[in-house]
């Protein structure tokens, strides 16, 4: 375990550094900050002064060695449309995304598991066909106008649910959490669905695939002979084979999910770091848009981890030569 | 020499099966009617995709046939000054709609295809070198692919695109850049299963050198997954330049493809006026779903593991 | 199998609760002494009354912070924490404080803390937008606890007008206070009508009336202030009832919203023009080719051209089809009712044969071709507005391309790095407001010609210059006498617009939505002030 | 040696026929009638199984047996419809104990699956995610509703009663941990679970080493004897049928040929179908007292008549030097493992192996699976880089040779592999596998390839225009004839065939056989022939080494070794061969539960060299350590 683990965090930091240089020459190749946010009446003097005061007339690497200088005690440049520590700053939005991430990991795990294996144990009923075609159309309804529609339809017309913004929230130590409060759950629902159609074909296209790949096997034959019944063997045998692909890949995909929030947060008005991102971007605030890169890398290196930590629990193949690495 | 055939007659009677692969796997492919109706879709989509200069009253990304007197007319209303009808509505600028459409198609579909293929030539023959070399190449290959995958690709996309700035050879990269990963995997991983098959060991054994067995033996035999994976990843793409263009960092405003249309439209969306966003967004998901059915299909005819 | 059924029963169950859950959903409509909901489009980036001057922020920092001189809803100067003030002579002016004002946390205000404000929003750590534009020339003086003298280099009628752009911060409090502690609320303490309650960023902000105001006591008790940035998602929080009142209602919802029941429009021009610049530097324009591709000489130099192309833009379709009722033609710098607003321009009609007659007499019968640029994410459907005006050109015969990008990109090339060291771009779209609410900031940046070291035509990016309005400027800049220096300035907007120095397309139009039992009136300055919204009778 | 052990057993034979005799008058267990099984694909009913009847009496095992395809796995999984109700209909009687099977309700069924009717498959079959415990204990519960940790207890009796040795602990074993053979003992404990009055065995055997095969083969027949239970035995190894059957049914195509004491079948059936199975069957022994290798006698299926092998000379024209001689061969694969990947263990495939081959000679090299014998060939073939030791073929040394150089001297010696479905390019048409190599090192015209490539096909028994057809359309047989075509295309002198015969049915094997035989009659070639088969080897081979663990524990003729064996280990391996022939059964051999080693070992592990010492002239045996 510790192999992968040490592996895994090397790696990572290769990442972490890659990323901060190509953002660093990227954001200087198109434009200047100043520009943007300075105000009309500044004379031609300050925008000088201002470049210089905020050194970004330093050639590029230079302001880059400032910014590992400043990192490393833990201080990512202070935004410049916030004027706060980019790094609280993310901090901030990141409950939002992560909660709808997990809102949506839940749904689709919830939907998903439960169709794809009514899929997979009856392929010819007419209801795995309908699901089947669901699961085609899930794949292929892109995000951002399915968010529309749901508004369209549920927040205006029906008036079902608020059509956007996060509603109140409720501190949990330090954190404001949306879903313990119903009001909270009604601005969640339409957001999570969006994001969770698709991860819902995802896995019901999986778990059907891990069905009638099982239910062959001859440990179910035997099974079938040592006279258990239906229902035992697929809630014991079928079950617990076809759940560790699936686990692993909703593991995988969880990162995905909080990368494809940026879409529904935007239509949703939904204040997590997705939007935070597409909004720094236009405004070229490269302190936040660094500070939101390393933080997406750390994510994602915890969401492997846990993966590989599950996948070794669940399969003992695996577990037993851990040590001998993947 | 013919002592041998007289007395054992077992031997020349060989079985009657199709006759080459390829026949054989189209037989089976043709067998489900939904994959059918999706082939024939894609087909119909792509046909309108390359007539569009002829079957579309307007060109619209030639701003002198757009009139601004023609902004925002709901389906079915004639032109003011061009005399044809809109039959799907016009946008703000006067622009047709339905042309609209078949010309954002012919860009959304160029981009989407050019771009898996592109990543699929690339993705595979790293794949298929990291399986038959192996040792240091093949970790550094992997690692290389284990560090792309672990990134979701709309987010290394915006990060592209905010840096290089909009254009399609600039989305087209952006894609590329992201997909290559996918098709490594997977052409290394069905690779590593036929080089331990036997007929590419005869073929070590003959002293054929090694780029025939690469591409007489190897190639072949991976192209069948490799070509649903082509599949998927051009519904991806196309959904991925839409998600772009709606985001502000994909194609350039001028020339829209669908994922600006719907963007466009989306303003309008609340106002009543929904054919600007609606019918971009269907032909949008009738070319997802009608190649995603193709794949799923190619899928279960060749069902490899895969992505 | 019936173990699948149930679950999958289960699943489709937990669907059909959560859609139970929405009786609760309607937010009790607004009413007096209540809460007052708003949805901004911008998002407000801090509390900090000094930091980035924007719509956004100034809107949420006047309920918190007084200034001296406020601005009404036409920007005429109106009396704020100084009662009273007269310029004793062409450098110095004296303002009179309002007696027994006190900061939300009871202290008095002070002279020191005036003073204070002025030299702290001049170095706001971090800020990239600062006030010294506006208090740079100026010194502070205290001459008795109820008086306060400014001088200022030269003569400057504006002094009063540049004071209402900085909020009054107490110095105990705001001593060494950083943005943060705005936003934490800690030094958020102000004057103001309302006190901060909470900001969450990207959330809300959440204000509480301050009883004791010295000012009139707004009708609501709490007042709420999230932002939506999509137009259409902002909309439709207004029509479900989520929140009372939004701001920059996109055109195309104007037709609809009003139809719609319960809801109310109400409208108010913004002191900003959005206006066409042409190459006047440069002999060769970078943009710029004959209709064959072949390099000529820049026509923009030339007036007649300058006039074609006005007659060729139909500004009134571009406000109506495009704008749908969010832009009003624009036929000079400033909309009516500012101060320096010249009603005797008149709008050019559009006459396509005289402008091909005119493009005739200038040597190009058959026009010529001209790429025009503009930014892609900065005003109303600019995209649509670029693309509107090249239609209109490419009628006349000049083939207009266009290029339109993120404003990053945009401003930035805009500004340098082309030939000779200037623009880029040879013709584009870009826009110019100013925060004083009259004419003269317009004229010293963008009519005056370009000179650095004075500090003139900042903004006039492609180097428009005529001597003999350069000096009508600089006597009018110095002119205390309103009077005198209005009629000046009226005359200088008249000769610019003659000579087509820029050509102006409209003045955005903002428009407010809220619930039919509301009123406000429609701000130049397109802020949105709580406590000015009031119930119908 | 093979005679005495035939004396030994007549005493018991006696007391087994007198118990048997009493048995017969009890009803059976299992009674069959006129079953007919027919399968459902695109809308038309095709019978696979057509009325087959017989019974199964108290503690008596029948067999049935037959070839792929023969329609008695059906059989055996239709006794306890196991097979997919919708695409399957099961016509005929089936009666357990008097109760009829087909009538039962799916509840009743399932309380008899696993309870009085037991079944084991050829995989054992364990779910890899559930422990051993877990999963014997689920059978315990399920039928005997006992508590769990009385389950425990009795699981842990239960792996006892099958020899697995400290049972206690391999209780939250996984699958995985465990070899084939400890695996499929732990089926058999799940199987005996309730007592069942009838065990069914579907091929339990087939996927194991022979040693292996023989110590399951115990055990079943040990527990039949202390549990009174029946045993339905499917198997397609007429072998294993005489070592185990009372009675034996023999099918063929779905239908059912005969039906009787195994003891009848074997020595006097009537059928012409049985009795061209069991002669091209290579039974053990059968060579006794002959010298050189012999082709099998061809059967007629319909007809019965046997055309006798043609006796040829096949004797070796002795020859100064040998073709091909390979001295001090060692093989070793490092296992990596740790962060950096460090060496962790390393596999000791191949251990300073020698000998040599001469024209026209068939040397074959037999031993159980991990005992190095593919590892050898492959590393001969430059498919695996040895670690040292040199491979001389006609004088040069592959080793120094320069590349083209080497890739000559190795187009004279080409590779049959096992699996026929793999060895050829699924894309590529059949007469282009062979065309290619021909097209690549000859400069024949197009013309001269093709005459070339249809000569070949007519070598090898194949008709020329099957030159354009794929391999997908070829039975497993004539694709082994084609890779043989292929092999020859360069006219090598000595072909590696690597258990080029195993994966085919018994009558197709010994059409192969016999073709490889004449063509090294016609064409002079040296075979190194590589198996686990050793009837097939006893019938080709001139000479024979024995290898174990890497080693070769014994080399030298065929007769020598087969008939004279003086390894230890040659002695089990040729005992634990199940004769075709009931009247010779190796009566309670006692139950032996010695486990195949791992060639894997330790990083610093040093093989020991034991000396070789000549027993007969070129008969070599290594000492026992």
């Amino acid at each position: 375990m510790l192999v992968s683990l040490l592996r895994r965090l090397i790696q990572a930091t290769f990442v972490l550094v890659a990323m901060t240089v190509i953002v660093f020459l990227g954001v200087n190749v198109i434009g200047n900050p100043v520009d943007i946010l300075i105000s009309p009446q500044a004379d031609q003097a300050e925008r000088t002064r201002l470049i210089a005061e905020f050194g970004l007339d330093q050639p590029v690497w230079i302001q880059y060695f400032e910014f590992v200088k400043g990192a490393l005690q833990g201080d990512l440049g202070t935004s410049y449309v916030f004027n706060e520590p980019a790094l609280k700053i993310i901090l901030q939005h990141l409950p939002a995304t992560l909660e709808l991430a997990v809102a949506a990991t839940l749904m689709s795990v919830a939907i998903g598991i439960p169709l794809g294996l009514y899929a997979g144990l009856r392929p010819k009923s007419l209801p795995t066909r309908i699901i089947m075609a669901g699961s085609i159309l899930g794949f292929s309804l892109p995000t951002f106008w399915v968010g529309m529609l749901l508004i369209l339809c549920f927040a205006v017309y029906l008036g079902w649910f608020p059509s956007s913004g996060r509603g109140d929230t409720v501190t949990v130590f330090g954190i404001p959490w949306s879903f313990l409060t119903l009001d909270g759950l009604q601005h969640m629902l339409l957001p999570a669905f969006n994001l969770a159609l698709f991860k819902t074909s995802l896995i019901l296209r999986l778990t059907r695939a891990g069905v009638q790949e099982v239910m062959p096997q001859d440990y179910i034959r035997l099974a079938r002979a040592k006279g258990l019944s239906n229902r035992r063997i697929v809630a014991v045998h079928v079950l617990k084979n076809v759940l560790i692909p699936v686990v692993t890949v909703v593991g995988l995909e969880f990162g995905s999910i909080i990368a494809f929030s940026v879409v529904t947060e935007k239509i949703f008005a939904w204040p997590g770091m997705g939007k935070l991102i597409i909004d720094s971007i236009n405004v070229l605030d490269r302190p936040v848009m660094v500070a939101y890169l390393m933080i997406i890398v750390v994510l994602f290196i915890l969401i492997n981890l846990v993966v590989d930590v599950l996948y070794t629990i669940l399969d003992p193949r695996i577990r037993l030569n851990a040590g001998r690495g993947r | 020499m013919s002592g041998t055939q007289s007395h054992n007659p077992l031997v020349t009677s060989a079985a009657k099966v199709e006759a080459s692969p390829l026949a054989h796997a189209f037989h089976q492919f043709a067998r489900s009617r939904l994959a059918l109706f999706g082939l024939a879709l894609l087909l119909l989509i792509v046909c309108a995709a390359i007539f569009a200069p002829w079957l579309t009253p307007q060109n619209p990304y030639d701003l002198m046939q757009l009139d601004i007197l023609d902004g925002m007319l709901p389906p079915g209303e004639a032109s003011m000054s061009q005399g044809f009808i809109f039959r799907l509505g016009s946008d703000e600028q006067g622009r047709d709609i339905y042309s609209a459409i078949l010309y954002g198609l012919r860009i959304s579909l160029i981009v989407g295809v050019i771009s898996a293929l592109t990543a699929a030539i690339v993705g595979s023959v790293l794949g298929l070198l990291a399986a038959y070399v192996g040792g240091r190449t093949e970790s550094t290959i992997m690692r290389l692919v284990d560090l792309q995958l672990s990134f979701p690709t709309i987010l290394v996309a915006l990060m592209i695109l905010a840096t290089l700035g909009k254009g399609i050879t600039n989305v087209v990269l952006a894609l590329v850049i992201v997909e290559w990963a996918t098709f490594a995997r997977a052409a290394r991983g069905t690779a590593l299963v036929e080089t331990r098959r036997e007929y590419v060991e005869a073929a070590d054994c003959m002293g054929l050198p090694m780029r025939s067995i690469l591409f007489r033996h190897l190639l072949p035999n991976c192209i069948p997954p490799l070509i649903v994976i082509v599949t998927v990843q051009i519904a991806k793409a196309i959904s991925l330049e839409a998600t772009l263009s709606f985001l502000g960092v994909g194609v350039p405003v001028t020339e829209p493809s669908l994922g600006l249309l719907i963007a466009n439209g989306y303003q309008f969306m609340f106002a009543g006026k929904y054919w600007l966003s609606v019918f971009p967004g269907i032909a949008l998901l009738a070319t997802i779903a009608s190649i995603n059915l193709v794949g799923d299909r190619l899928r279960d005819v060749f069902n490899p593991r895969g992505a | 199998m019936n173990v699948q059924r149930r679950t999958f029963l289960g699943g489709a169950g937990a669907l059909l609760a959560a859609a139970s859950l929405f009786q609760g959903a309607r937010v009790l409509a607004a009413e007096r002494d209540g809460t007052l909901t708003i949805a901004f489009a911008s998002e407000t980036s801090s509390v900090d009354p000094h930091w980035h001057i924007v719509t956004a922020n100034s809107s949420v920092s006047q309920h918190i912070f007084d200034r001296l001189v406020h601005l009404d809803a036409t920007q005429t100067p109106v009396p704020g924490l100084a009662t009273a003030w007269k310029s004793v002579d062409d450098n110095t002016w004296e303002f009179v404080l309002r007696e027994g004002v006190t900061f939300h946390d009871g202290a008095p205000l002070t002279v020191e803390d005036v003073i204070f404000s002025y030299e702290r929003a001049q170095n706001v750590p971090g800020a990239i937008f600062n006030l010294r534009a506006y208090l740079g020339d100026k010194t502070f003086e205290k001459v008795d606890e109820k008086t306060l003298r400014v001088r200022t280099q030269q003569s400057n009628p504006l002094v009063p007008i540049e004071l209402s752009t900085t909020a009054i911060i107490s110095r105990r409090i705001g001593e060494g206070a950083t943005s943060a502690d705005y936003n934490s609320g800690k030094a958020a303490i102000g004057t103001g009508p309302f006190k901060f309650v909470e900001y969450v960023p990207g959330a809300r902000i959440v204000m509480e009336r301050h009883d004791a105001y010295w000012g009139a006591k707004p009708e609501w008790r709490k007042v709420v202030i999230q932002p939506i940035a999509v137009g259409g998602s902002r909309v439709a929080a207004l029509q479900a009832g989520d929140v009372d009142m939004i701001d920059s209602v996109p055109p195309a919802d104007i037709a609809h919203l009003e139809s719609a029941a319960g809801v109310a429009l109400e409208r108010g021009v913004a002191n900003r023009m959005i206006f066409l610049s042409f190459d006047q530097g440069r002999k060769v324009s970078p943009f710029v080719r004959g209709k064959d591709g072949s390099e000529i000489p820049n026509p923009f130099l030339d007036l007649r051209v300058r006039q074609a192309i006005n007659l060729a833009i139909d500004k009134k379709a571009i406000a109506a089809r495009i704008l749908e009722g969010n832009g009003q033609a624009a036929e000079q710098l400033v909309p009516p009712g500012i101060f320096g607003h010249n009603a005797g321009i008149k709008l050019v009609e559009p006459d396509i044969a005289k402008a091909k007659a005119l493009l005739a007499e200038a040597g190009l019968p058959d026009g010529f071709r001209v790429t025009l640029h503009g930014p892609n994410d900065r005003f109303i459907r600019d995209t649509a507005v670029v693309q509107a005006v090249a239609q209109m050109l490419t009628r006349i015969g000049i083939a207009t391309e266009v290029e339109t990008m993120p404003g990053t990109v945009f401003y930035k090339r805009a500004s340098g790095g082309g030939p000779e060291d200037g623009s880029e771009f040879s013709f584009f779209l870009i826009g110019y407001g100013a925060a004083t609410g009259e004419v003269s900031a317009a004229l010293r940046n963008l009519v005056h010609s370009f000179d650095k070291s004075k500090g003139f035509g900042s903004n006039n990016r492609l180097r428009y210059s005529n001597r003999e309005l350069d000096a009508m400027i600089e006597k009018g800049l110095g002119t205390l006498d309103d009077d005198a220096r209005r009629a000046l300035f009226e005359e200088v907007c008249a000769r610019a617009m003659n000579d087509v120095a820029v050509l102006p397309l409209y003045y955005p139009i903002s428009v407010w939505g809220m619930k039919n039992s509301l009123t406000y009136a429609g701000r130049t300055d397109e802020r949105t002030l709580a406590f000015d919204v009031t119930m119908k009778a | 040696m093979i005679e005495n052990r035939n004396i030994a057993m007549q005493g018991d034979d006696v007391a087994e026929n007198v118990r048997k005799a009493f048995e017969m008058n009890r009803p059976p267990i299992l009674s069959i009638r006129d079953l007919t099984v027919s399968f459902l694909n695109n809308e038309t009913w095709t019978p696979v199984v057509r009325d087959i009847s017989f019974d199964v009496g108290r503690k008596e095992t029948v067999a049935v047996v037959g070839e792929s395809g023969s329609g008695k796995s059906v059989t055996a999984m239709s006794v306890m419809r196991l097979l997919p109700a919708e695409t399957s209909r099961v016509q005929g009687s089936i009666m357990l104990d008097g109760r009829s099977l087909t009538q039962m309700s799916d509840e009743e069924i399932r309380d008899i699956r696993g309870n009085e009717v037991a079944m084991i498959f050829q995989e054992a079959s364990l779910n890899p995610v559930y422990t051993i415990g877990f999963q014997l204990v689920e059978t315990l519960v399920r039928h005997r509703r006992m508590m769990r940790n009385a389950a425990l207890a009795e699981s842990v009796r239960l792996l006892e009663k099958v020899r697995i040795p400290a049972a206690r602990t391999r209780l939250n074993d996984y699958p995985h941990q465990l070899s084939g053979g400890m695996r499929q003992r732990v089926a058999i404990a799940m199987a005996l679970a309730c007592q069942p009055k009838l065990l069914i065995a579907d091929e339990p055997t087939t996927a194991l080493d022979v040693t292996i095969q023989a110590q399951i083969i115990e055990l079943i027949k040990h527990i039949q004897q202390e549990d009174d239970m029946s045993v339905l035995f499917i198997t397609h190894d007429m072998g294993v049928v005489a070592e185990v059957s009372d009675r034996t049914v023999v099918m063929y195509k779905g239908d059912m040929i005969e039906a009787g004491p195994t003891e009848q079948i074997f020595h006097h059936s009537s059928r012409p179908y049985t009795r061209a199975l069991l002669t091209s069957i290579p039974q053990l022994g059968s060579m006794t007292g002959k010298s050189e290798p012999e082709p099998f006698p061809v059967v007629d299926h319909t007809t019965g008549e046997v055309t006798p092998p043609d006796p040829a000379d096949r004797s070796v024209v002795p020859a100064p030097d040998p073709m091909l001689r390979v001295s001090d061969l060692t093989v070793r694969f490092d296992i990596r493992g740790g962060l950096f990947g460090g060496v962790t263990g390393r596999v000791h495939a191949v251990e300073d192996v020698s000998f040599d081959l001469f024209r026209g000679e068939t040397l074959s090299i037999v031993g159980e699976s991990g005992c190095g014998k593919s590892t050898t060939a492959r590393a001969i073939m430059g498919l695996v880089k040895p670690k040292s030791g040199q491979i001389r073929l006609d004088g040069g040394e592959l080793g120094e040779l320069s590349a083209e150089m080497k890739v000559a001297m190795r187009r004279k010696m080409q590779m049959v592999f096992q699996d026929p479905f793999a060895s050829l390019n699924p894309r590529m048409v059949v007469g282009d596998a062979i065309a290619e190599p021909i097209a690549r090192f000859t400069d024949l015209s197009a013309r001269g390839v093709a005459d070339r490539v249809a000569e070949l096909l007519e070598l090898v028994g194949l008709a020329p225009d099957m030159a354009r057809r794929f391999p997908h359309q070829f039975s497993g047989g004539q694709r082994q004839r084609i890779c043989i075509a292929r092999a020859l295309a360069l006219n090598p002198q000595l072909i590696v065939a690597d258990e080029a015969v195993s994966a085919l049915d018994a009558s197709v094997k010994a059409q192969v056989v016999n073709l490889l035989l004449d063509l090294q009659q016609r064409l002079g070639l040296a075979y190194l022939f590589i198996s686990h088969d050793m009837a097939v080897v006893e019938r080709i081979s001139h000479r024979v080494a024995v290898m174990y663990l890497g080693e070769i524990v014994e080399i030298g003729p065929r007769e020598a070794i087969f008939e004279n064996p003086q390894h230890p280990y040659t002695r089990t391996l040729l005992s634990a061969v199940p004769v075709a022939d009931p009247s010779r059964r190796h009566m309670n051999r006692g139950l032996d539960e010695t486990e195949i080693k791992s060639p894997l070992r330790s990083v610093d592990y040093v093989p020991p060299r034991l000396p070789i010492r000549e027993v007969a002239p070129g008969h070599f045996v290594r000492q026992v350590s």
